[in-house]
C-alpha cells in the first residue's frame, strides 16, 4: 500500500492557530506512503467531506488519515464519507492534533509542529498496516428465554410478549408466581400481595405470546447472542396438564396428607397430589411421589380411578424439549438463609443460640408472612404454631444472618428493615391488645414512602424498637426468653414472649450457580448474578444477549424487581429492533498453526468468548487442540493478546504489528 | 490398650481430688492407661490471662513442652480450663515461627506446639461410644440428666474445633450408651462463673443457681458436668446457693466419668462420689415404677 | 545532562477512561508540555510488556501506562490483569537491569483532565533530570 | 518482644476496629447487669482511644472470661480478649476501683503461688488472698467465710494442707521473671513480704 491521504484539518482558528498549516502540510507530504496531503477550514463540514470523497477517487486512495480532533468526535463521520466515495471504512483513521496537541501546547513552538508531524506519521503508520473488513453480521432469533417466574419474571414475559416478541418461560416449581405468591400484603402501600399478582399470572398463562413450562429445568444451553438453543427439562408430573381440566376431583379424594406443604413453607401439611395453592397457574395438580401410597406401597390409585379426563399417568417420564432463542433473562430470584444449625456450606454457620428448628414457637420472616395470610394456614389471624395460641407478645429480630461476617454474610439484605415494620404493623393490626418488639442495627428504609413507613409503625401501631443484637433465645414455662440489648440505652433486655421471627438474610435461589455456568454467567462470592456496570449496564450482562433482574442479582423488593424486569424487557427489545445482529469487525483472532493450547486467553477473556477448539484431522482423529475466539461474543478489549505466550491472538485494529510501527513512527 | 499422657491440673491434685479418683477409676475398667506428665506445672489458668499475657503463653507451653521432650502426643488434660489453654497456646505456636523460638527460650524447652489435647469427653469418644456401651453392665435408666458444658468445653469454638458452641451434643451421646436419658434444656453452655469462685461469690452463686433451677425445670434428677470448677459452683456452693436464695435445690452433680464408672458396675465410693458435697440416692427404676403403681 | 534534553515520553493509554481524559484536557486548555505522544488502545489489558521494552528500545525515555479506574474498566477486569502483569514483569525488568522508575503506572479517569496535566508535567520535569534513556543500548550492546 | 508490646500484640489480635456496636456481645454477657460499662461500650471506648476510662472501670474485672461475647460476635472480635488485655493494663496501672481489688488479689495471689510452688497450694492461696483482701477491704465476714467450709473440705479429703510443688522450681522462677516486667516484678517482692506476714496470721 502506497496511496495515502492525509487531510489536515484547521478547524477555523482552533488547530491552524497553532500552525503554519502550509509547513505542516509539506512535512506530512515527506512521509513514506501518503500520495497526497491537503489541509482545510472545517474537514468536517459538507465541502470537507465532499474533498475527501472526490481526493479518494480521483487519487485511487488506498487509506485515508483525517488530522484533526479527537476520533471521539468524528472517527464515524469520515468513515461513513469514505465508504460514500468506495473506500472501505476501516482504512481510515485519526490523528488527534486537537485535542492532545493544538489546545495544550504553546503555539508555534517548534516542539509543537514536531509533536503534530509524529502524530500524524504514526497514524500513517498504523493505517497503512489496516485491513479492510466488514461489520460482522449475526442473525437474529426474536424470541426469547426467560428463567424464573417470580415476579420479576412475570413482569418481563408479559412485557416482552405484549409487544409481540414470543417468550419461552421457564419455572422449576409447578406453578408461577415465586415468593410474592405467599406474601401477605406488600410495603409500602399494604395492598394485598395475591390480589395484584394474580391477574398478572392469569395473563401470563393465558397469553398467546408466552410459552410456560412449569416443573422444567434449563438443561442446556448453546450458541450464542441472537442464536441461543435451548434444552429444557420437563420434569415428570404424573398429571397430563393437556388432559387434566383442572377439576380437582383427584386432590379431593387423595387420602395421603403427609408431605409438608412448600407453599406455607411446613407450616401445614398437603396432600400428595396437589396443587400447589389455590391460584396456582396453571391451576393443574402435580403428583408427589415420596408421598404417594401407590408410588411407595401400592396401595392407592384413587386419583386414578376418579379422574374422568385420564390425566393421571404414573408412567410419566422427564422429558427434553428445545427451543430457540436470541436472547436469555434470567430471574431466579431468591431464597431465605437457613437458620438451622444444618447448612450446606460450613461458611454458613447456622444461629444454634436462636433455637430455629428446635422451638415451634421460632419461625422464619416467610413463615410470617403465611400467618398473616388470609389465605394461610391459619385465615390470616395470627396464632403460634405450637399450640395454636394468639401470641401477645412477639419479638421480631432483623439482620438474621444478613450483615453477620461470623455466619458467611457480610451483605445487607436491604428489605428485611421494611418488612419487618410491616410485620409489626400488621400484627398490631390484627392482635389489638399485642405487644411487637423489634431488634434492629439499623434501620434501612431508603425508598419512596419508606422512612415514613417505618415511623407509622413505631409511633401510631407502638412497635418498640431496640437497638441491639439478640444474644439467645431459651424456651421457659411456654415462653421464649429473649436475651438482647438495647445498646442506646447501655443495658442488657430480656424479653418473653409467645412467638419469635426472624428476619433472615436473602440468599441467591438454589441451583442459580449451575445456571450460571450453563449461561455463562459471573456472579459474586455469594451466588449473586453479576451485572455488566453498576451505574450504567444494570441489567445487562457480559454475556451478550443475556440479561438479569429480580432478586437474582441483589436482594431487592417488589417494585425494584419489577422495574429491573422492564427495563431487562426493554433491552431484550432494543436487541430485537434490528433485523440482524452487526458488530464491529475490530475483534481477536486466534493463529490456530502456532497456538500452544495453553488457554491462559481463555481464562483472562472477561467475555468468555475464547473456547478450546479441537483440530481434527480427515479422519477424525484429535490433531491438536486451539483457543478458537468467538466473533459474536468478543468486544475487542486486547487481554488475550497481551497474554499469550507464543504471540497466536492478534487483535484486528490493534495488532502487535500495527502498535510497533505506531510506535515506531513517534520517535 | 489405649494410653495417653496425663495432665491432671492444680484442681484434680487439690479440691477437685474427687473427679481425679473417678476419672482413673472409670478408665481402668476401659483398658486405658494414664501415664502424669513428669512435673508438669500449672496452667495460669484465668489469673495468668488476666495479668500478664507472656506468661499466659509460657506456663502452658513448658507443659507442652515437656510432653513433647518425653515423646507423649496425645496428652488427656480433665479441666476444660486446662485443656483450652493448652489449645490455645498450641494454635499460638503453630505457624509462628518468632513465637515458638522466644517461647522455647522462655520455657528452656524447645516447643513446636503439636501435641493433640484431649477433654475428658475426647477420651471417651477415643474408646469408642459403641465399646462403651458394649461394656455397660448396670444401664442407668433412672438417670434424667442435664448435660452441662459450661462454657469452656466448647469455646473458643474455632480454637478447639470440638463441639457446636450453641447445641453440643457430645455428653449427650455418651449418656445414651450408658442407658440413661438427657433432657434438652437451656443453659447448656451458659457460664458458671468458672474462676470467679473465691472472688466474686455474688457472681457465681447467682449464675449457678439460675443453671440449677433450669436443670430442674426441664425435668432433670442430675446434673452432668466434665469441668472441676463446674462442679465447685454447682456442688460444693449448692448450700450456699439454697441459703442466699431460700431453696433446696438438693441436685446431684456427676461427672461424667461417674455415670459412667456406675454404668461398668463401679461402687459410688470407688468413684468418690460419696466426697461431693450434695449426695443422694437418685430414684432407682425399681421405686420409680413401683410409684407409678 | 545538555541543557536542551527533551526527554520523549510514550504514554499507552485506554480508548475509555485516560484517553478521554487527556481530549477533556484539551477542551479544558490544559497546557502541559508536548513531549509526551500518546498511542490510543482498547485497554490497558491490551499492553504487553514487550511493548514497553520496545519503546524504550526505540528512543523513548519513559513509558506511562493509563487507564481506568479498579473497578470501571470498559471491559470490567482489563485493568486488573494489566496490573497483575506489571507486578510480575517489574521484576523481570529489575532483574534485565532495566530501570523500572521510568515505568508510570496510572489510573486517570474520563473526567480528571487535571491529574493528567499534572502527572503529565511531573514526569517530563522528572526524566529532564534524569536525562536520556540509554542504559536499553547499553544492555544490548553488552549482550549482544 | 517485652510486655507492652505483646499486649499490643493480643489487643491487635482482637480485631477490637471490626466491631460495630450491634450489642450482642452485651445481650450475653453473664455478667452485664453489674458492670458499669457493658462489653459493648467497653469495645467503643477502646476503639474511640479512651483506654484509660475502661481501664478504670469495674467491668473489665466482673468478667468472668466464659467467652460467649467472643463465640457470639458477628464480626469475630475477640471481646473477651479485650477484656484480658484491659485487665493486664489495668493491673499494671494500679487504677482497680476499690471493690474490685480483691478480685485482682486473688489472681495475683493465684500467680504468686504458682511462682512459689509450679503449682497451685490452695490452703496458702486462700489464706493469702483472704489476707490480702482484708487488708485491701478490711472486710471480716470474707476473712472467716470459708474458715467454715475448710474442715469439711479435709474431711473429705479434697484439702492437702502440705500442697505439692514440682521439682524444678527454679525453672518456673526463671519463666516468671522472663515473663513479667520489671515494674510488676518489683511489686511482687513486696507481695511476697505481705504473704511472709500472712502466713504467720
Ligand atoms: C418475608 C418477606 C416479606 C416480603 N415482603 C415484601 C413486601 O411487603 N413488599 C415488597 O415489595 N417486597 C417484599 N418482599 C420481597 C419480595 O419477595 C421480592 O422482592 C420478590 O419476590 C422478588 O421477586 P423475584 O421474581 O426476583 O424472585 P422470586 O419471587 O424468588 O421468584 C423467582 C422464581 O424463579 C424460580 N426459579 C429459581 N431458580 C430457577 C431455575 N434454576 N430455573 C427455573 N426457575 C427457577 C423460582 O421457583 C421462583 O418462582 C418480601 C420478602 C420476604 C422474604
Ligand atoms: C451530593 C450527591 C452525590 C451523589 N453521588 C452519587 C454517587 O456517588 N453514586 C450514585 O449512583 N449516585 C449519586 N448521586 C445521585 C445522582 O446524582 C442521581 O441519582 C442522578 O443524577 C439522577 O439522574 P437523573 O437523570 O434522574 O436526574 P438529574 O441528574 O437531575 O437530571 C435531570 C435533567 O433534567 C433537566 N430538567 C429538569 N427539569 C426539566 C424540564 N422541565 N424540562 C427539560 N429538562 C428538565 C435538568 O436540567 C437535568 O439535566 C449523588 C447525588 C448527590 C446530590
Ligand atoms: S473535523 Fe474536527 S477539527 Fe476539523 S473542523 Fe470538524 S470538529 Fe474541527
Ligand atoms: S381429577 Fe383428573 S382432570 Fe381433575 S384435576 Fe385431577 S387430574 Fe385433572
Ligand atoms: S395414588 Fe397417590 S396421589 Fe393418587 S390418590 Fe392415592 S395417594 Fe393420592
Ligand atoms: S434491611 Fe435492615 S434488617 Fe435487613 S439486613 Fe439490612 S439492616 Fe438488617
Ligand atoms: S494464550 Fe495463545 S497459545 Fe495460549 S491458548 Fe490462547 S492463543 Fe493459544
Ligand atoms: S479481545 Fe478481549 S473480548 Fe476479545 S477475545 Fe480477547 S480478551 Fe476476549
Ligand atoms: S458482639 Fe461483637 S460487634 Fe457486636 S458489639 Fe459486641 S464486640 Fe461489637
Ligand atoms: S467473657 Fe466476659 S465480657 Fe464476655 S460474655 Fe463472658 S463475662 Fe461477659
Amino acid at each position: 500500500m502506497g496511496r495515502i491521504g492525509v487531510f489536515i484539518c484547521w478547524c477555523g482558528e482552533n488547530i491552524a492557530r497553532a500552525f503554519d498549516m502550509d509547513e505542516l502540510t509539506e512535512a506530512v507530504a515527506e512521509i513514506p506512503g501518503v500520495r497526497c496531503a491537503i489541509h482545510y477550514k472545517y474537514m468536517c463540514s459538507e465541502p470537507g467531506q465532499a474533498l475527501i470523497r472526490e481526493k479518494i477517487r480521483s487519487e485511487k486512495l488506498e487509506a485515508v488519515v483525517v488530522a484533526s480532533c479527537s476520533p471521539h468526535m468524528h472517527l464515524k463521520t469520515f468513515r461513513a464519507a469514505a465508504a460514500a466515495a468506495g473506500l472501505n471504512p476501516y482504512l481510515v483513521e485519526m490523528a488527534n492534533i486537537r485535542e492532545q496537541c493544538s489546545w495544550v501546547h504553546e503555539p508555534y513552538e517548534d516542539e509543537t509542529v514536531a509533536k503534530a508531524v509524529s502524530i500524524i506519521r504514526m497514524t500513517v503508520h498504523k493505517v497503512l498496516r489496516n485491513r479492510a473488513l466488514e461489520p460482522i453480521r449475526v442473525p437474529l432469533t426474536k424470541r426469547a428465554l426467560v428463567v424464573g417466574g417470580g415476579v420479576a419474571g412475570i413482569q418481563a414475559s408479559l412485557d416482552l410478549a405484549d409487544s409481540g416478541y414470543e417468550v419461552v418461560l421457564v419455572e422449576r416449581e409447578p406453578s408461577i408466581g415465586g415468593k410474592m405468591a405467599g406474601l401477605s400484603e406488600t410495603f409500602p402501600t399494604l395492598d394485598c400481595s395475591q390480589c395484584i399478582l394474580t391477574p398478572r399470572m392469569v395473563e401470563v398463562g393465558q397469553h398467546p405470546n408466552i410459552r410456560l413450562y412449569t416443573y422444567s429445568e434449563v438443561e442446556s444451553v448453546e450458541g450464542f447472542v441472537g442464536n441461543f438453543n435451548i434444552t429444557i427439562r420437563q420434569k415428570a408430573r404424573y398429571v397430563d396438564i393437556e388432559k387434566c381440566t383442572g377439576c380437582l376431583e383427584c386432590w379431593n379424594r387423595c387420602p395421603s396428607r403427609e408431605a409438608p406443604s412448600e407453599f406455607d413453607y411446613g407450616l401445614t401439611k398437603r396432600k400428595a397430589i396437589y396443587v400447589p395453592f389455590p391460584q396456582a397457574v396453571p391451576a393443574r395438580p402435580i403428583i408427589d411421589l415420596n408421598s404417594c401410597a401407590k408410588f411407595l406401597r401400592n396401595e392407592c390409585g384413587t386419583c386414578l380411578k376418579v379422574c374422568q379426563a385420564n390425566a393421571i399417568n404414573f408412567d410419566d417420564q422427564d422429558m427434553l424439549v428445545t427451543e430457540q432463542v436470541g436472547a436469555i433473562v434470567v430471574a431466579t430470584g431468591y431464597r431465605m438463609y437457613d437458620i438451622g444449625r444444618e447448612q450446606e456450606n460450613a461458611k454458613y454457620a447456622g444461629y444454634g443460640e436462636y433455637g430455629y428448628g428446635q422451638y415451634r414457637d421460632v419461625i422464619d420472616s416467610l413463615q410470617f408472612e403465611r400467618l398473616l395470610s388470609a389465605s394461610g394456614p391459619t385465615g390470616g389471624e395470627v396464632k403460634r404454631p405450637s399450640d395454636g395460641a394468639v401470641p401477645k407478645k412477639v419479638v421480631f429480630i432483623a439482620c438474621v444472618g444478613s450483615r453477620d461476617n461470623a455466619k458467611g454474610i457480610p451483605y445487607c439484605s436491604k428489605i428485611c428493615c421494611m418488612y419487618t415494620a410491616k410485620h409489626t404493623m400488621l400484627y398490631k393490626h390484627k392482635v389489638h391488645d399485642g405487644q411487637a418488639h423489634v431488634f434492629y442495627m439499623d434501620i434501612r428504609a431508603g425508598g419512596k414512602g419508606y422512612e415514613e413507613f417505618v415511623r407509622r409503625a413505631i409511633e401510631k401501631d407502638g412497635a418498640r424498637y431496640h437497638r441491639g443484637r439478640v444474644s439467645k433465645i431459651t424456651e421457659e414455662n411456654g415462653k421464649l426468653i429473649v436475651r438482647g440489648a438495647d445498646t442506646l440505652a447501655g443495658a442488657p433486655v430480656t424479653i418473653e414472649a409467645d412467638l419469635v421471627v426472624l428476619a433472615a438474610a436473602m440468599r441467591p435461589a438454589t441451583g442459580v450457580l449451575e445456571l450460571a455456568q450453563k449461561i455463562k454467567l459471573g456472579y459474586d462470592e455469594f451466588g449473586f448474578l453479576s451485572e455488566s456496570h453498576p451505574k450504567l449496564r444494570p441489567v445487562e450482562t457480559n454475556t451478550a444477549g443475556v440479561y438479569i433482574c429480580g432478586a437474582c442479582h441483589a436482594p431487592k423488593d417488589i417494585p425494584e424487581a419489577v422495574a429491573q424486569a422492564s427495563a431487562a424487557a426493554g433491552k431484550v427489545q432494543v436487541l430485537f429492533s434490528k433485523g440482524e445482529l452487526t458488530r464491529e469487525p475490530e475483534v481477536a483472532s486466534v493463529n490456530e498453526q502456532t497456538c500452544a493450547a495453553c488457554f491462559a486467553c481463555v481464562r483472562t477473556c472477561p467475555y468468555l468468548a475464547i473456547d478450546k477448539a479441537e483440530i481434527r484431522d480427515r479422519q477424525g482423529n484429535l490433531r491438536k487442540m486451539t483457543a478458537r475466539v468467538n466473533p459474536s461474543l468478543c468486544m475487542g478489549c486486547g487481554t488475550c493478546v497481551a497474554v499469550c505466550p507464543s504471540k497466536s491472538v492478534d487483535l484486528e485494529g490493534f495488532s502487535e504489528e500495527q502498535i510497533y510501527e505506531m510506535v515506531n513512527g513517534l520517535i | 490398650m489405649l494410653e495417653f499422657g496425663y495432665y491432671p491440673g492444680c484442681a484434680l491434685h487439690g479440691s477437685s481430688s474427687d473427679y481425679e479418683q473417678s476419672v482413673q477409676a472409670c478408665l481402668k475398667p476401659l483398658g486405658v492407661g494414664l501415664k502424669e506428665l513428669d512435673d508438669w506445672i500449672c496452667c495460669g489458668a484465668t489469673a495468668a490471662h488476666t495479668l500478664n499475657h507472656m506468661l499466659a503463653v509460657s506456663l502452658p507451653a513448658r507443659n507442652l513442652a515437656l510432653a513433647e521432650r518425653d515423646g507423649v502426643t496425645e496428652l488427656f488434660a480433665p479441666c476444660p480450663m486446662c485443656s483450652m489453654e493448652l489449645i490455645k497456646v498450641n494454635r499460638a505456636l503453630d505457624g509462628n515461627a518468632g513465637l515458638r523460638q522466644r517461647v522455647s527460650e522462655i520455657v528452656e524447652l524447645p516447643v513446636t506446639g503439636k501435641t493433640q489435647i484431649l477433654n475428658l469427653i475426647q477420651v471417651f469418644q477415643r474408646i469408642g461410644v459403641d465399646k462403651i456401651r458394649a461394656t455397660v453392665k448396670k444401664p442407668l435408666s433412672h438417670v434424667k440428666a442435664a448435660c452441662y458444658y459450661g462454657c469452656l468445653l466448647t469455646r473458643p469454638a474455632d480454637t478447639l474445633q470440638f463441639d457446636d458452641p450453641e447445641h453440643p451434643r457430645s455428653m449427650e451421646t455418651v449418656l445414651e450408651a450408658l442407658g440413661a436419658s438427657a433432657v434438652e434444656w437451656n443453659y447448656a453452655t451458659e457460664c458458671c462463673g468458672a474462676g470467679l469462685t473465691m472472688a466474686r461469690e455474688e457472681t457465681v452463686c447467682e449464675l449457678s443457681h439460675r443453671i440449677l433451677t433450669n436443670a430442674a425445670a426441664h425435668g432433670a434428677n442430675c446434673l452432668v458436668v466434665a469441668c472441676p470448677m463446674c462442679h465447685t459452683n454447682l456442688d460444693m456452693k449448692q448450700a450456699d446457693i439454697d441459703r442466699r436464695y431460700g431453696v433446696h435445690h438438693d441436685m446431684m452433680v456427676y461427672y461424667l466419668s461417674d455415670l459412667i464408672g456406675m454404668a461398668l458396675g463401679l461402687d459410688e465410693t470407688q468413684l468418690g462420689v460419696d466426697k461431693h458435697f450434695v449426695v443422694k440416692p437418685l430414684e432407682s427404676p425399681a421405686t420409680q415404677a413401683a410409684e407409678m403403681h | 545532562m545538555s541543557e536542551d534534553f527533551e526527554p520523549k515520553i510514550v504514554a499507552f493509554v485506554c480508548n475509555w477512561c485516560t484517553y478521554l481524559a487527556a481530549d477533556l484536557a484539551g477542551t479544558n486548555r490544559l497546557e502541559y508540555p508536548p513531549n509526551v505522544r500518546i498511542l490510543r488502545l482498547p485497554c490497558t489489558g491490551r499492553v504487553d510488556f514487550n511493548l514497553i521494552i520496545k519503546a524504550l528500545e526505540m528512543g523513548a525515555d519513559a513509558v506511562v501506562v493509563s487507564g481506568c479506574h479498579p473497578g470501571d474498566c470498559h471491559y470490567t477486569a482489563g485493568n486488573y490483569h494489566a496490573r497483575r502483569r506489571w507486578i510480575l514483569f517489574r521484576e523481570l525488568l529489575e532483574t534485565m537491569g532495566i530501570e523500572t522508575n521510568r515505568i508510570f503506572f496510572s489510573w486517570i479517569s474520563a473526567a480528571e483532565s487535571k491529574k493528567w496535566q499534572h502527572m503529565i508535567t511531573e514526569i517530563t520535569d522528572q526524566i529532564r533530570e534524569m536525562g536520556p534513556y540509554t542504559a536499553y543500548h547499553e544492555i544490548s550492546e553488552a549482550t549482544a | 518482644m517485652d510486655h507492652e508490646a505483646s499486649m499490643n500484640a493480643a489487643l491487635a489480635a482482637t480485631s477490637v476496629e471490626n466491631c460495630y456496636q450491634c450489642g450482642k456481645c452485651t445481650a450475653g454477657c453473664p455478667a452485664a447487669d453489674e458492670m458499669d460499662f457493658m462489653p459493648n461500650q467497653v469495645l467503643r471506648l477502646v476503639q474511640a482511644g479512651d483506654a484509660d476510662t475502661v481501664m478504670r472501670s469495674r467491668a473489665i474485672w466482673l468478667c468472668v472470661s466464659c467467652l460467649t461475647c467472643t463465640t457470639r460476635c458477628p464480626q469475630s472480635v475477640d471481646c473477651a480478649g479485650v477484656m484480658d488485655v484491659l485487665r493486664q493494663m489495668a493491673a499494671g496501672q494500679e487504677t482497680v476501683p476499690p471493690d474490685m481489688q480483691r478480685i485482682k488479689v486473688f489472681h495475683r495471689a493465684f500467680l504468686d503461688s504458682v511462682r512459689r510452688h509450679g503449682r497451685i497450694n490452695e490452703v496458702e492461696l486462700i489464706m493469702q488472698f483472704k489476707t490480702l483482701g482484708f487488708l485491701k477491704d478490711r472486710n471480716m465476714r470474707l476473712l472467716m467465710k470459708d474458715a467454715l467450709l475448710a474442715p469439711k473440705l479435709i474431711q473429705r479429703g479434697k484439702f492437702h494442707l502440705q500442697g505439692e510443688s514440682v521439682r524444678d522450681r527454679a525453672v518456673v522462677r526463671r519463666i516468671f521473671d522472663r515473663c513479667m516486667p520489671r515494674a510488676d516484678r518489683a511489686r511482687r517482692a513486696t507481695a511476697d513480704k505481705d504473704s511472709a506476714s500472712g502466713g504467720v496470721v
